[in-house]
């Protein structure tokens, strides 16, 4: 099934709901080796997209992702505003003019985005960013759909491989970003910024296929 | 907390309107997206100087917009880097057709946004050149780290780049003059209390009464070491010895000292600190050839203070000796 | 007690060798009896002014000498006022021929001491005038204490009677111009916290977490009352009716106004203040003509801040303006 | 008897010796009223005191006592210091050149001295200061001397009066110095200077006349 324009908006609106809920637990995180803003700064600017969907709600796709990156550039700050910002607009930009996008197409866009996260971050993959759950998620996400399975599965496949590179993130020493002033002291914290990434991949699993959540044992 | 504020969303704001009023012959403050600029900006002809960062550290940034020194500065909320619209809004707002230089802090945060507003500056046609001081020796430089944290050198580098930038001289030899403060400075600094953010409502970090922290960053990062409490000679020798040897400063060297208050330590003290520096550079051989003592880069209400060394030479003293306008800095004119 | 320093007994010695070495260009610094003198000094022709008082107000005094503003500074021991053989020392250093202003603050130890030095100064041959600055609303002036205390005017009136001193007019009128600004001038402080003396090693107060004391002293003397903690509009408005309804300064004055720190509070919530105050001053049609945001007469690390108002005319306008070079203030040259 | 060179000399010793053994004391008063110095003020003070006795020891009484006055007022500060040195530089005025005094030119040196203190200090007696004890204490002892008493009773005398004046100042609402700031609450505190000041007086008694301390009840 083609991924329609205004599922992308309930993507955005239930990722939207998720830091809102999981704001806290997020500062929380940061607090341990960062500046305790991860839950705030992401909040602020998920809610100010809230305020401005409406406005584009008309639009394509890939307008509607441009406009999202455009409101997190401008109202995040810190380090995750520019790259959850370049992550929507290079996105909007790889789906530019649709009013659908097939499961490929989604992929390749979410791809895109990634790859901008990695390029702007200049970060890969260990460094305990959100690269170590955005980049396995978009992997198993294109090798699902190649491998034929459906969109549903495909997303949940995805979120699983979020989460365990979130997990991963834990004994991890951080290289990138804040945490890497701690050093080794890094170590045996999860990564703010990892935590919020699944909940991205999340959200779309949750919002297209909630029926086929898995029941983890 | 105890500070004379009203709500802690506000005091970024409140304090802008504060700055515009009182210093309205030097520069005005534009709101949404926040940025503080020349009043005369933008200098046709002159590369336009833009800096920012976090609040909570003033007088920088906002103190040093004025001639002589920076064309706009763009404040973030308190300890969290501007976004790109403000520094594209200032980058546009000080371009008089010679190009824009920023200057930013090693920060991930700012290095972020300021790339971003350097891409979208570029996309309309603004010439623009970024230069990132990373003068922190208590962080180790490496591949295992975001790298050295902009400091004191950053507030030196904005004085001497906006000389060079008065002298009219092209956009790529200003931010040669940026580049090479920031590669002959270094510095370290130690907190004797934690400062208080606004929105936090409590300390950052606990400090017992009787232990300081050695190496401490400006948003109260944490710092190499936590010690003892010493004495003004010890702690000085402490962070002297740590950025003299990491230039390394050789004998017949001429230095710019800086001797940097934290925002909570009255000035007596850093007066005491200076001379207790400048008996270790004269047992060094390095000469303090100009020197800067005050709060300048502050954290807060964090007691503490930090050094800075520069090695000059002629074409360094001659631009740190410029005229400059601004509200925290002023000579010459 | 968190300090910068070495042996308490040693601060006030050891911070006037950081001020020698840092402002050679400016100023010389004499030891037994210890003094603070411009580098030119005795200026031909010229009224020497004369100020001084305890230590740990910093910049106050020390940070004013200079060209424009005062020829020598005397430094007593911390919050304890300078003995009169300091004075005298001083006032035979400065003085060019056209007589000495001694400018001292309201406090029956600092009068004495700068008494003692007058006559004996005087029975020298040097011709000498003392004016005592009294502008602390926080103290009745009256029968029952010791009149009111000397606080920031002290700093605009060095200032003012130093531009007078420049354009060499004689004792007499520099004194009157010194006279006319406290006449013209109030002032009222408030403290957040407690300041910590060297050699007391704790806080000479007991402030609770959340509460201020409003008319404080720049020693830590009590204030007119303790209370719950405000926000920065209220306290703004608190001290600015006390000094605003004391002169009493009316509609279509123009006014000097100075947002004083008292040492550990930063500046960004001092710029907060001011704007409170301009919109205060704004409502009784009292108009900012100028205005100095900063730390210029504080009470070591104590953190709170106090409102100076002077009601302006041309003469004091353009006695502002004039050109100053000092540590702590500088402009026009 | 007459007062000597070194019986002068022995009261300083005296004094300085007292303020030396009650200098917390002085200085615990002053933090309830004041700001927490009388003791080291006038510790510093006569502790110079001490070491430039020797120099003028051969000297007479007028030039040892101005020198004293001298280097009170350049090593004290505060309030004390310009008024303790006026009492010494006006006793050594009005002893100049003598190397002996009679009992009569001891007390009117001391009263030129008390004088020379309310006149620089512009206080009257009842305003909680050092001129509550000095007063009567001069008071006591010229009326003494004029009445036929001896010096030894005659400065027993003095001290008494100066100890009285001193408690007085106790229920005292200050309104000169520092105390004057607290109003109202400057009562209920004895003044540190007039604590100082009885020590003055009794320093002289218990120099020249120690066997005839009268035994209080
Ligand atoms: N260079 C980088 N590349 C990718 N992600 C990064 C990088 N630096 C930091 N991050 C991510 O950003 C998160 C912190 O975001 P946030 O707290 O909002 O910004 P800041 O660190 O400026 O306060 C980290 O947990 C990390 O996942
Ligand atoms: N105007 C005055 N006349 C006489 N004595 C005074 C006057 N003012 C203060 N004193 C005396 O000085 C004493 C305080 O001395 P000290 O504490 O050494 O000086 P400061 O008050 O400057 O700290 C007071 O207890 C009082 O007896
Ligand atoms: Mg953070
Ligand atoms: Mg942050
Ligand atoms: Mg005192
Ligand atoms: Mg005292």
């Amino acid at each position: 099934m083609p991924i329609t324009r205004d599922a992308v908006l309930d993507w955005l609106k239930a990722f939207a709901a998720a830091i809102a809920s999981e704001r806290d637990h997020l500062t929380e995180l940061d607090s341990a080796i960062g500046d305790a803003d991860h839950g705030a700064n992401m909040d602020r600017g998920f809610q100010a997209v809230l305020g401005m969907l409406p406005a584009v709600a008309e639009q394509d796709v890939g307008a509607v992702l441009k406009a999202v990156g455009m409101k997190l550039v401008s109202t995040v700050g810190g380090a995750s505003g520019p790259l959850y910002g370049t992550l929507f607009l290079q996105m909007g930009a790889a789906t530019a003019g649709k009013l659908t996008l097939s499961p490929a197409e989604w992929a390749a866009g979410l791809g895109a985005g990634v790859e901008g996260v990695a390029r702007r971050g200049r970060a890969r993959r260990g460094e305990k960013t959100m690269i170590d759950s955005l980049v396995p998620a978009t992997e198993a996400l294109s090798a699902a759909l190649e491998g034929g399975a459906s969109l549903e599965d495909a997303l949940w496949q995805a979120e699983r491989a979020a989460r365990r590179g979130m997990l991963d993130t834990t004994p991890m020493v951080a290289t990138k970003g804040r945490a890497s002033y701690l050093g080794e002291r890094s170590a045996g914290h999860q990564d703010p910024g990892a935590t919020s990434a699944h909940l991205l991949v999340r959200a779309a699993a949750e919002a297209w296929a909630p029926e086929r959540e898995p029941h983890h044992p | 907390m105890k500070k004379l504020i009203n709500k802690p969303e506000d005091v970024v704001a409140e304090g802008l309107r504060g700055m515009a009023l009182a210093h309205a012959d030097i520069l005005k403050v534009q709101f949404g997206p926040d940025y503080l600029v020349r009043a005369d900006a933008p200098v046709k002809g002159k590369v336009g100087i833009v800096s920012g960062g976090g609040s909570g550290h003033e007088p920088m940034h906002g103190g040093f917009v004025g001639m002589g020194m920076l064309d706009a500065a763009c404040p973030g909320a308190v300890f969290t880097s501007p976004t790109p619209d403000q520094v594209l809004a200032a980058s546009r707002a000080v371009s008089g057709g010679a190009g824009v230089l920023l200057i930013v802090k090693n920060y991930t945060g700012d290095v972020l946004n300021f790339e971003m507003a350097a891409d979208m500056a570029r996309a309309e046609g603004i010439e623009v050149e970024a230069v990132v001081t990373n003068d922190d020796v208590a962080v180790k430089d490496s591949l295992y780290t975001a790298g050295r944290r902009g400091v004191g050198v950053t507030v030196l580098a904005e004085k001497m780049a906006g000389a060079a930038a008065e002298e009219r001289r092209p956009l790529e030899e200003v931010a040669e003059v940026c580049r090479k403060v920031n590669a002959q400075g270094r510095s370290m600094g130690m907190a004797l209390t934690s400062c208080t953010v606004p929105h936090a409502g409590k300390p950052t970090f606990d400090l017992p009464e009787d232990e300081m922290e050695i190496g401490i960053g400006i948003h109260g990062e944490p710092g190499r070491t936590r010690m003892k409490l010493k004495t003004a000679a010890e702690i000085t020798e402490l962070l002297a010895t740590a950025v003299l040897e990491d230039l390394p400063f050789q004998r017949g060297d001429r230095a710019l000292a800086l001797v940097n208050g934290m925002g909570g330590t009255p000035l007596i003290e850093l007066y005491l600190v200076f001379q207790e520096l400048a008996r270790i550079c004269k047992g060094r051989g390095v000469a303090i050839a100009r020197s800067l003592v005050g709060p300048y880069i502050t954290s807060l209400d964090m007691a503490g203070c930090s050094l800075t060394l520069v090695r000059m030479d002629d074409e360094l003293l001659r631009l740190w000796d410029a005229p400059v306008r601004t509200s925290a800095l002023r000579w010459g004119v």
